[in-house]
């Protein structure tokens, strides 16, 4: 059966080792901070300028000057660091976040993504995003496997406008995880009840099945 | 040190000299950390033509977004727009012009700018639209584009506290754009919250030097929360450890 | 947060990794903020062949310049060096190569190597020997030469306080370039006068956020002054007003 | 009469004006922080990361931690920024400074000067040197008329290794007050007692006599 959005946010979440700095899009990515597991510590980065973000305040603690990348509310953690916004983006490009976790309208085989843009839409700007996929180290894309059509959104080429070129390694959806390997999207779990051949319905590009698909736990 | 007092009394000294057809560079990361009574007062000058260079536009009703109002942006470089209807309508309408840039090559553009640097490679954009006809070099087998720097005729900065040589320093994620705008203006307007004699900010702690400074103004803010978001539970602000 | 915590012991757990040929990148200017022990221990460890960018190189018996006496530097990239006896006798027998970069480039150079810049523009040098057989490109009617960025294996700083995360202020002006080469290591290790709990630091006033740090080691600093000059007058610091 | 270094000095300081940002090199530059006339206020910044640098400490201020780019030690006044070596040239490359003053070996009727290395000598580096002379708005060079052999340092074309091109504005040297205008040494100001005839014998390259040379005052 396809994951709950908590769901595919608790496998997220497995990725991360002690110590990691990571940047969490809005959405699913977001969710992933409630699910890190026991004895692992993150860091979580914003890019408007805060190392360290902690939960949203209560309502004694708001402050009009203490906000996160999507304008919401937040506090700091204790050991954070607070700078502007050229500084934030040095970290990101430079590559000093471990992981950034987005979501995204489509990838494809190449590591190619495309997630600010539906031509025809209104185009609000892709903020952060472009700066992200092309600075940290390890990319997590999250999304549901295909769109509400039932269209895949693993493909063998974007068709929309890119946010970033060959730089995708991990895509996690409420359907399964996969890695992008030489031209592939390589299958490495699959959700509890849901079948490799599900799986390849539903995916665009190019699908190895890796040797041993396990399944995953959440 | 007479010459280095950069207080001016009123909302006309501080941007007297903004005309018609000029770029503006403004601080601020949403509605946090924006100068909100300069603003105000290119709103009242009615000047128009402007290329604003701001992450964001504001909202309908505050911030950048009341110099919609009378159509005074012609263009706006921002990474994040469109938070306003009227934005919208602008856009969709040809009145109004964007120009989207990744937000860290927006701060790093204006950091150049203020900086001397008239261009520099990044890989933020390579292989997007936002990469379309601009220059690609490789480095270490990897593509990068080339990005110019940003600069304006006016910057204007919101600061925390300002002392009268124009040293600034600002207060939590108040501080996003605003060093960089307040680098790359060739007339640099700072909005402060308060402002103290010279000797009162500690000179390691401060977050923009006077010597980017030419104006500094006492503002009152409202400071509104764009996206109030409230924690109902029970925690501590130590760690994301197993919450 | 044990994940982050960076704190370590022993030199030889601080400089663990470094080996023959690698790139250290070092803060300080002069004898002013330079990290004293960790220099030391990559003398005891008698690393050879090294890049060692900084932008001087000591004096003889401190500084960089014990790293002279047994030939442990194969190059050097700096803007002025020459201030001791050992470095012009092995730079005249070629047992030295030394890269005269000037002051700012050098700077925004390791600047650019920690932000993912790999290279910019500059007017420094042009039309100079630096600007040999590098880009030339006109912006705006004025030449640039195109420099590109540095990082290195290690990179070894100086702070005066760091917390355990690793966030670090610099104190007057040890500062210098201790940031830049903070951001610019594969490995950066910190040498603190002081180490504090997170929370000490006010997160506003962090020179050197915490994740370009990899370790932090508490060390004693001799702080020995290159030029002592003194004033013999009295004299108020308020102005350089017609003394 | 040739001037005195305190003489070239004080005439330095009368080009500055209230408000002004300066950055003095070693030497007489430095001197001209003593003759700012008064009412005039000018900052002084050393390009390791000061803005606003004082006289040097007494005895029982000394501190290791605080020096000048001649790694001198000094004071800062109130009201001084301190900041990393990367910001202190984004100031000087900029164009945030005002003025910088500095001495040279050789400057000629283009604006190019060297001042940084001579063959076959021991080449120490140029320091902020080329960083200073391409970012600063005003560049004033100081420097004796000629050298110790009475060749001439103001020349039609610089012999010794460039610090930069095309940017000097402005010599102010024992002997005069000159501009560099359209290839040409502009002599604006004679030092009491020295004639026209005296300076031109005493410079390199094309020298043009300004229709009202005034006597320096100092």
């Amino acid at each position: 059966m396809a994951l709950s959005r908590d769901q595919i946010a608790m496998r997220v979440a497995q990725e991360f080792k002690d110590g990691d700095y990571v940047n969490l899009g809005i959405g699913i990515p977001t969710l992933a901070a409630s699910f890190v597991p026991e004895g692992i510590s993150v860091m979580l980065q914003s890019e408007n300028g805060l190392l360290g973000m902690g939960p949203y305040p209560h309502e004694d603690e708001l402050d009009a000057d203490m906000i996160n990348a999507g304008k919401e509310t937040v506090t700091a953690i204790t050991g954070a660091s607070i700078f502007n916004s050229a500084e934030s983006f040095a970290m990101i490009r430079g590559g000093h976040v471990d992981f950034t976790v987005l979501g995204a309208f489509e990838v494809d085989v190449s590591g190619n993504i495309a997630s600010w843009m539906i031509p025809g839409k209104l185009v609000k700007g892709m903020g952060g995003a472009m700066d992200l996929v092309a600075g940290a180290k390890n990319i997590i894309v999250t999304m549901t496997h295909t769109d509400k059509h039932g269209n895949p959104k693993l493909l063998r080429e974007c068709t929309l406008p890119l946010t970033g070129v060959n730089c995708i390694t991990r895509i996690i959806t409420d359907l399964a995880v996969l890695e992008v390997v030489d031209g592939a999207f390589l299958l490495k779990e699959r959700a509890p009840g849901v079948t490799v051949e599900d799986i390849q319905a539903k995916t665009g590009g190019k699908l190895v099945v890796s040797e041993n698909v396990t399944e995953m736990r959440v | 040190m007479s010459g280095f007092d950069k207080v001016v009394a009123t909302y006309q000294e501080a941007m007297d000299g903004l005309a018609d057809g000029m770029t503006v560079i403004a601080g601020g990361f949403g509605l946090c950390g924006i100068p909100e009574g300069l603003i105000a007062q290119i709103k009242t000058l009615g000047i128009k033509e402007l290329t604003v260079v701001s992450n964001n536009c504001g909202v309908d009703g505050f911030g950048l977004g009341i110099l919609l109002e009378d159509k005074q942006i012609k263009r706006m470089v921002s990474s994040y727009v469109g938070e306003n209807a009227l934005f919208e309508k602008q856009l969709l309408n040809g009145e109004l012009e964007v120009e989207l840039t990744p937000q860290g090559t927006l701060a790093e553009k204006m950091r150049a700018g203020g900086a001397g640097i008239p261009a520099f490679y990044t890989a933020t954009g390579y292989g997007t639209p936002v990469g379309e006809g601009k220059e690609v070099k490789t480095f270490n087998g990897r593509p990068y584009i080339l990005e110019e720097a940003i600069t304006g005729e006016f910057s204007i900065v919101k600061a925390w506290k300002a002392d009268r040589y124009g040293n600034c320093i600002y207060r939590h994620t108040a501080q996003n754009f605003n060093p960089m705008a307040a680098s790359a203006g060739t007339i640099t307007v700072v909005e402060a919250e308060e402002i103290v004699e010279p000797g009162e900010l500690n000179p390691s702690e401060i977050h923009t030097p006077g010597i980017y400074v030419n104006r500094v103004i006492k503002g009152e803010f409202e400071k509104r929360i764009e996206r109030k978001v409230v924690s109902k539970t029970v925690h501590n602000t130590t760690a994301k450890e197993s919450q």
